[in-house]
């Protein structure tokens, strides 16, 4: 229990880092790696709800048939999931931030001026 | 020259009854260019009080039948007398005040001061003096008065029958002033 | 039949659109045509009181939405005179609009307008009413201001506060049916609702009260919503500011004889525990007040200003002062003399309005020391004009007189002297701004490039006459007016006042105009008689005056100059600038318009600022709704 | 018949109006010391206009000043004069002769400013924005006077004020009476209001274009006003009148009151007069009325 | 069962969308049409599916043949039904523009991001798993971001790459919340999560709500998370522009009704959001700052694009406030307004669009003397604006009223909400006569671009929706009244899914 305490914890603080990253950090690239601070933060959370110590892989064999011993393959299956997708976007996010480089020379989002007709 | 003489526009019957309220309601309008107006204050005023006479200074020539012309008259201000004279509605009487108006008086030979004021307007009546007193002014008023009641102060009708004459004797002297104008007048 | 009416209304406004551009003058010719058709079937409807007409638009959850026409005594008057004046006005805009550049889309809308003119008249629930109030603002703010860039800034005034208005009724119609109480739109039965509920719950009654006159006084510029006319009218196309003065202005009036008014009279018969001041309740007697201080503040607006629209607009204004003050007053001859100056105004205003457009039709000027000495090149508008001021002056025997004399019988009869004070210092204003517009427009001199002006077209001027023909009939005889007036002031529960064609019966004293008229023509032949004594006189050219002996043209002395126009009245503007500089109302619109630029200017700045998760905003967020759901 | 009565009343305003002019022209000179002139002066001096020649500029000036003159004569006739009143139902009913009268002021309004002077204007914008300034004080004051009487026409008015100098208004209500007093002063155009007519300033204002029978016509229209507005006062608050006689004297007396005040003021600056109009008279009006709404 | 057919508007636009870039070998622009005609199925299908849900009652489509709430299943209700076809029918008016704009070198691509955008926003109001609506939400901020950046300006990826940090954080947060409910329900089913949510401790019912509010919010276009909103916009073409208000946010919006009125919510008549803290009054004041932000800002920007963003915006924060008020009339109205708004703001965006080519800047300034030139497009304009606006006889007018109605019979504080909202509509009201004034300011323009068939094909379709719904809103009335009903059912809505529980 204590285990799963600590874990809680750290996703929460986890989350509050890339959160307080996330608003403040004006640099593209620090604004991108904070992100994925908190998707981790996230996919700890759920892996977490899952989490039963000493558990087992929810297989029924012969040998296993505690229900109460089995981890919860959902939460799994979810941050898989989510792992999939925040890889995506991760990408997309680093191919923008290239792009912007590319236009505006600067990663300092708010140097990004100008072009702003039509 | 002039063309005819006053005897024959003297005024004659309804207009002589009339003539009766014109003379007791002389509203003058005064030009005080001169000297002459210095004496005008008394004669209105506590001691004299012409208004007894029914005489009151107005302020504008249409409703005045009387223009008094205290004093010399610049070839400039001549020009001004001129259209207020014109501007008075019939009858309508002039009273040149003092030598001035009769022969220049003591600017006799100033090239900017007409001479005789009857050359240009008809004056009904001159008074002497250097300047009139006030009991002279009054004298010429009922003198005037007089005149009017008899229909014999026909200025006016004078100077309509004799208009040419008088136009040609105020451009003499308004054309002396031409290049002091701008040039829109010239033509006229 | 009204709905088909206003169904044709509708078809014919699309034909206008389909005319081309080539055809200007048909199409003015058939929306003329048109409203008179429309007038002759109106005045088949007379009589037809208490038909309803419902069409079900749809219904959903709890509400349903219907559009009800009908018609009662009140709205048929509105609507029977409303439409005579656009006719006249519209005649008048044939040869305007063949000679100057036109919008198609003024006449496709302005029928449009009509249309809606008539809903409002004849609509008997909320909604319908709403819906053609703002059928009615959206229109004639695309009339005000076509595409002309200038009036573009002079309809927002308009726009604006009327929407603003507009809102204020929607909140209140709501509101009415939200009231377990009323829990109707019908206008005639949320009246007695409403007073019954005034016994219980005073002060829900108050605010929807409070709603719907804010709107009504929008609408009617009534203070402090009066700067919008002298904008809206000023800019206007010539031919519209008859209109928008004549009519337009007049719906919160309707709007308060319909609603408000019946509603006090209702209130002061079911709830005697009212407070009341003078016999009328106490929220009667501000609103009064306001229309006084409108009135006094219109009049003074219109001394000062230069513009001959904006000047005529402030008149609208006080003149809609003197008939707020005189409704609120509710007894018999006050409401009778507030819908009787009403239609007297429409008249004289329109009148007015038309010979100034007909001035600046002729010469494309609307500052008035620009202008002058029009009076003998345009004799038929001037005398139009000349009328025109004396009714709005309330001078016998011209109609303005018996509106107001009626007015004073009712401020006098109900024992309020302040109101009448205010009321008659507004009156002998109107005396300074109408001479001055009379001055500067048709009298002094006539600056030269003007020498050519001729009076308007044969067209132009049948309008014109016929408001001459209107006002002296009118003035002659106010029976004609006031006997239909009797009507709608007995549908609100008031004894009408005693009137017969030629003679009104009042409180204090009563009066016989056709005596009152004949006086000023036996009184012109006496005067007359002393004009034959003595020489025949002559005439003289205008710059012939008085100028000292200088003779104008040596002096550089022309027309324009010797024409006595601009800062007429500086020594009233001088008593008053104390005032004025500290209490501008449109100063104080003016700052909020710009406080609500500069904010949104803020807001929308914030979106820009810090990175890509946009903290700023995000902590504002975060604060709000930790503090929303918290407290709430 | 009625026209003939029609042109009595018309002749015996104006008659009586310029009888007071003269009166009051020789009044003024006895003041000042001077002989002054005859009292039938004013009479000359119409009979003079009318004899001369006259002007005009167009046919709105001949228009406005007909329209003036008939409209203070037509004025007269709905005000009581003693015993005398042309209408029996709108016998001096006070709205229609304030805004009868304004027909006067309109017709000499529009008249001389036809003539295209700019001192006329003037003249009229003064003689207009100073008619507000007087027209509150009187207001307010007659405002009192009709609630106290019910009515507002003057006959009634009278009749209630008959039965002894007590009952006079003038003694009823004496604030009220002080106001238009100050106001009549203004109404009638003497010092310290005479502004309008300003002659060193504006050239005589608004009748600076006047000629010969239209400066007569003018004339008239002052003396009939100065009936017409004496006669108002006579019938607020000095009682009306039993015999027109009576009603005559104490028009005079009220005339001369206000020409005594004439002729040892000096002129009022014309936003001074307006504001003066506004504080002093109106508070007395304003008095009043309270006093009378109070009790 | 029919039903279950449902699952093709997911699967076939997922299919098509693989097999773009096969089409595309042939010709760049075939891809287009195939898009275009695949939404084309996809909303005759669900007018189909939402005329048989009408008449039939909500029904439900299994997955893989496991039964909620173990297994998948989408829910199919005259609410998401109406909702499916009114996404599928905006996205075919916006292809229509789409088909005739000039041929770039990534229409495949373009194609691919668009069709798995609307992919996922009819799958969002169709799905009933909670996770599923996690990863369509992703997938749709995904495909935005990537439509947007296609227009390859500066512009559009700096709003691009705001959106996505937006929408990352949101989904974050959103994960969160799921792991919560996870957690405290042991299901993602959301009719079971329905059938629960009243069980759970208060707190952690409001920590979960405000979780998911926040993670949808950013869709919703509503305060604080709408920063995005500004330069997004700006950054993508007009019409697709058509494609973020009318698509994702009303997708945004139909999730919050969804989940704030049905699952989170307590159940018949005045619906109160289940948990310690008040969210209805949360929501309400979000709606509220929302419109006054959203119509504040637009009356200070030049930019067409930016003004009806920040319109979109505002109209977004004043449904939010219907939501938040949750009685039957507002709910009604709410529907009603979204789906107005969906169909006047899209007209808007798609008639900006040749205005922009033929006047050559989105600065409103310049547009004057647009009427002289195209009177169609002028008025469309018009119909447009009175549409949002709520002119009387325009669609918005009816929506709006209702609005006002649902908010002042809710009473209380709400006086000061209306107050407010008609505040900023009074400035929505200015600035939108202001460019309409500005149309038909009597000016030349020089322009040789001339009008694609197309587009005005697309304007004529949403005007006349716009004044048909106007004059004769009775035909949609119904839809909407039993939308509204199948919303507040929450017993319905949980029967229907997992069967009748005791």
């Amino acid at each position: 229990m204590i285990q799963s305490t600590f874990f809680y914890t750290t996703a929460i603080i986890l989350f509050l880092i890339g959160l307080y990253g996330v608003l403040t950090k004006r640099n593209v690239i620090k604004t991108i790696i904070t992100l994925t601070i908190m998707e981790t933060a996230v996919n700890l959370f759920l892996v977490t709800i899952g989490y039963v110590k000493n558990g087992t892989a929810p297989i029924f064999t012969s040998t296993i048939s505690d229900v109460h011993k089995f981890v919860d393959p959902l939460p799994q299956a979810l941050v898989l999931t989510s792992i999939v997708i925040g890889l995506g976007t991760t990408a997309l996010m680093l191919s923008l931030a290239i792009r912007l480089y590319k236009k505006y020379k600067t990663l300092n989002y708010l140097e990004m001026d100008g072009e702003d007709e039509k | 020259m002039i063309q005819t003489s006053t005897k024959d526009l003297h005024d004659s019957g309804f207009e002589k009854v009339l003539n009766f309220f014109r003379k007791r309601s002389m509203w003058m309008l005064h030009y005080c260019t001169g000297c002459g107006a210095m004496e005008l204050p008394p004669t209105m005023t506590t001691r004299w009080d012409m208004e007894r006479f029914g005489i009151g200074p107005m302020a504008t020539p249409r409703q005045a039948d009387l223009l008094l012309i205290t004093g010399y008259l610049s070839i400039k201000s001549l020009k001004r007398v001129i259209r207020t004279y014109e501007q008075m509605q019939d009858p309508k009487w002039v009273i040149g005040f003092g030598s001035c108006t009769i022969n220049g008086g003591i600017y006799y030979d100033s090239y900017t001061v007409i001479n005789r004021l009857s050359d240009y307007i008809p004056v009904d009546l001159t008074i002497e003096g250097c300047m009139p007193r006030p009991e002279a002014i009054m004298t010429g008023f009922q003198t005037l008065m007089d005149a009017i009641q008899k229909g014999e102060a026909v200025g006016y009708k004078k100077y309509k029958e004799n208009y040419e004459w008088y136009k040609k004797n105020q451009d003499s002297v308004l054309g002396r002033t031409e290049p002091v104008f701008t040039s829109s007048e010239v033509k006229k | 039949m009204i709905s088909n009416i206003l169904l044709y209304t509708m078809i014919a406004a699309v034909i206008s659109f389909a005319l081309g551009q080539k055809l200007k003058a048909v199409r003015w010719s058939f929306s003329a045509l048109f409203l008179g058709y429309v007038g002759f079937q109106l005045y088949g409807l007379y009589g037809q009181w208490g038909m309803v007409e419902t069409h079900n638009i749809f219904s959903l959850g709890s509400i349903n939405f219907s559009l009800n026409f009908g018609i009662t005594k009140l709205g048929w008057f509105f609507a029977f005179f409303t439409t005579i004046i656009n006719i006249m006005i519209w005649i008048f805009s044939i040869v305007k609009n063949m000679n100057e550049k036109e919008e198609r889309g003024i006449n496709f809308l302005w029928i449009l307008l009509a249309g809606s003119n008539l809903a409002i008249f004849f609509s008997v629930d909320w909604i319908t009413f709403f819906i053609a109030w703002e059928i009615m603002t959206w229109t004639s703010f695309f009339i005000i201001t076509p595409g002309w860039k200038n009036s573009f800034k002079a309809a927002n005034w308009y726009f604006i506060l009327s929407m603003f208005g507009a809102y204020a009724m929607l909140v209140g119609i709501w509101w009415l049916y939200a009231t377990p109480a009323i829990h109707t739109l019908n206008i005639a039965s949320s009246i007695a609702l409403l007073a019954k509920l005034s016994i219980t719950a005073p002060g829900t009654v108050g605010i929807i009260i409070a709603l719907f006159v804010l709107s009504f006084f929008a609408k009617s510029a009534v203070f402090p919503f009066h700067p919008w006319p002298a904008e809206a009218h000023a800019e206007a196309p010539d031919d519209f500011s008859p209109y928008l003065s004549g009519i337009m202005i007049k719906y919160g009036l309707y709007g308060i004889l319909l609603f408000i008014v019946p509603l006090f009279i209702q209130i002061m018969k079911v709830n005697p525990n009212i407070a009341m001041v003078n016999g009328i309740p106490v929220y009667s007697y501000i609103l009064a007040w306001f229309g006084a201080i409108t009135a006094v503040l219109g009049t003074y607006l219109a001394i000062v200003s230069n513009d001959m629209k904006k000047l005529a607009a402030y008149s609208t204004v006080s003149n809609i002062g003197y008939a707020v003050t005189s409704m609120f007053i509710l007894s018999s001859a006050g409401v009778t003399g507030g819908l009787f100056h009403v239609v007297n105004h429409a008249v004289f205003k329109s009148a007015i309005f038309l010979s100034l457009g007909a001035v600046k039709f002729r010469t494309h000027e609307r500052e008035m020391h620009k202008l002058g000495g029009l009076a003998t090149k345009m004799p038929i508008t001037f005398l139009t004009f000349l009328l025109g001021i004396i009714a709005a002056a309330g001078i016998p025997p011209l109609n303005g007189y018996a509106s107001k004399w009626i007015i004073y019988q009712a401020l006098l009869s109900g024992h309020f002297p302040f109101l009448t004070t205010m009321i008659f210092l507004a009156s002998t204003g109107a005396f300074l701004y109408l001479f001055r517009a009379l001055h500067s427009i048709f009298l002094g001199q006539l600056p030269r490039k003007f020498n050519n002006v001729k009076e308007v077209p044969f067209l132009m001027q049948i309008p014109m006459i016929l408001g001459i023909l209107s006002m002296l009939g009118i003035g002659y005889a106010p029976g004609i007016v006031l006997k239909p007036i009797g009507l709608a002031v007995k549908a609100m529960g008031l004894t009408p006042m005693t009137v017969e064609n030629t003679l009104m019966v009042g409180k204090l004293s009563s009066i016989n105009t056709a005596v009152v008229s004949s006086t000023f023509i036996g009184a012109f032949f006496f005067a007359f008689a002393f004009y034959l004594i003595g020489k025949k006189r002559h005439h003289v050219e205008p710059l012939d005056n008085y100028t000292a002996g200088q003779d104008p043209e040596e002096f550089g002395l022309t027309p324009e100059l010797y024409h006595f126009a601009l800062k007429f009245y500086e020594p009233v503007k001088n008593i008053f600038r104390p005032i004025e500089e500290k209490l501008n109302i449109k100063n104080y619109y003016r700052a909020l318009v710009r406080n609500a630029n500069s904010f949104g200017a803020t807001l929308s700045e914030m979106f820009k600022l810090s990175g890509a998760g946009s903290s700023m905003i995000f902590v504002l967020g975060l604060v709000v709704i930790i503090l929303a759901g918290w407290m709430l | 018949m009625i026209v003939l009565k029609f042109i009595g009343y018309g002749f015996t305003a104006i008659i009586i109006g310029l009888l007071f002019m003269g009166i009051g022209r020789k009044y003024t000179a006895r003041i000042q010391r001077r002989y002054g002139p005859p009292f039938w002066q004013a009479f000359i001096d119409v009979t003079k206009l009318f004899s001369k020649q006259s002007l005009s500029h167009n046919w709105i000036m001949d228009f406005g000043i007909l329209m003036g003159f008939a409209g203070i004569v037509g004025t007269i006739l709905f005000m009581p004069i003693g015993p005398w009143h042309f209408f029996s139902l709108m016998n001096g009913n006070i709205v229609i002769i304030m805004y009868f009268m304004t027909i006067g002021s309109l017709g000499m309004a529009m008249g001389v400013s036809a003539s295209g002077n700019p001192n006329s204007t003037i003249g009229i914008s003064r003689a207009l924005t100073l008619m507000v300034g007087y027209e509150i004080p009187f207001v307010i004051a007659v405002i009192g006077l009709i609630f106290v009487s019910k009515s507002s026409l003057l006959g009634t008015m009278v009749s209630l004020q008959s039965g002894g100098i007590m009952n006079w208004n003038i003694i009823k209500y004496p604030f009220g009476f002080i106001a238009v007093e100050m106001a009549l002063q203004a109404m009638l155009g003497e010092k310290p209001f005479d502004v309008i007519t300003a002659p060193s300033e504006i050239a005589s204002g608004p009748m600076v274009e006047l000629s010969g029978k239209m400066m007569g016509l003018a004339f008239l229209q002052h003396a009939a006003q100065i009936f017409l507005e004496t006669g108002i006062v006579v019938n607020l608050f000095l009682g009306g009148a039993n015999n027109i006689w009576e009603f005559f004297l104490k028009q005079f007396v009220l005339f001369i009151l206000s020409l005594t005040v004439n002729a040892i003021s000096p002129r009022f600056k014309f936003e001074d007069a307006v504001k003066w109009l506004w504080t002093w008279p109106t508070v007395f009006a304003l008095i009043q009325l309270l006093i009378i709404i109070l009790t | 069962m029919k039903s279950n057919y449902a699952v093709l508007l997911i699967a076939i636009p997922l299919l098509v969308a693989f097999l773009q870039p096969l089409f595309s070998l042939i010709n760049k622009r075939l891809t287009k049409w195939v898009t275009f005609l695949t939404i084309g199925f996809n909303f005759i299908y669900s007018l189909k599916l939402l005329n048989y849900v009408m008449a039939n009652g909500a029904q439900i489509a299994i997955i893989g043949n496991w039964k909620p709430p173990f297994g998948i299943n989408l829910y199919l209700s005259p609410f998401s039904m109406l909702f499916a076809t009114i996404i599928y029918f905006v996205a075919l008016i916006v292809l229509l523009v789409y088909l005739i704009d000039k041929p770039t070198e990534v229409d495949d691509r373009m194609s691919i991001a668009t069709l798995l955008m609307v992919m996922a926003s009819g799958a969002i109001t169709l799905t009933g798993d909670i996770f599923n609506m996690f990863v369509f939400v992703e997938i749709l901020s995904i495909s935005t971001v990537i439509l947007i950046s296609f227009n390859n300006k500066g512009i559009s990826f700096k709003g691009a790459f705001r959106y996505i940090v937006l929408a990352s954080l949101g989904s974050s947060m959103l994960l969160l919340a799921i792991g919560f409910i996870y957690g405290s329900l042991g299901t993602l089913n959301l009719a079971s999560i329905a059938y629960r949510f009243n069980l759970l401790n208060p707190v952690y019912a409001s920590v979960i709500v405000f979780l998911f509010m926040a993670g949808i919010m950013v869709e919703a276009e509503l305060f604080p998370f709408n920063a995005w909103v500004p330069e997004a916009y700006k950054g993508s073409k007009s019409y697709l522009n058509a494609l973020l208000s009318g698509v994702v946010g009303t997708t945004g919006i139909y999730v919050l009704f969804r989940m704030f009125i049905t699952i989170f919510g307590s159940g018949q008549n005045h619906i109160q959001v289940i948990g310690s803290v008040n969210f209805n009054a949360v929501i309400i004041v979000i709606g509220v700052l929302t419109t006054l932000i959203g119509e504040f800002s637009a009356l200070s920007q030049k930019d067409i694009k930016k003004i009806l963003a920040f319109s979109s915006m505002a109209q977004m924060g004043i449904i939010a406030v219907t939501i938040g008020v949750a009685n039957m009339n507002s709910i009604n109205a709410g529907i009603f307004h979204l789906i107005n708004h969906a169909f006047s703001k899209s007209l808007l965006f798609i008639v900006a669009f040749p205005i922009i080519n033929i006047v050559g800047s989105a600065n409103i300034d310049k547009w004057e003397g647009l009427g002289r030139k195209n009177i169609f497009l002028a008025i469309a304009f018009a119909i447009g604006s009175f549409g949002l606006i709520g002119i009387p006889f325009f669609n918005g007018f009816w929506s709006k009223m209702m609005i006002v109605e649902s908010v002042v019979s809710a009473g209380g504080w709400m006086y000061l909400v209306i107050g407010t909202i008609l505040l900023s509509a009074l400035v929505e009201t200015f600035y939108f006569f202001r460019i309409i004034f500005k149309l038909f300011v009597d000016k030349k323009i020089e322009s040789t671009y001339s009008v694609h068939i197309f587009i005005y094909l697309a304007i004529l379709i949403l005007s006349i929706i716009v004044i048909y719904i106007g004059i004769k809103p009775s035909f949609l009335a119904t839809y909407i009244h039993k939308a509204a009903i199948d919303l507040v059912d929450k017993s319905h809505y949980i029967s229907t899914v997992l069967g009748v529980i005791k």
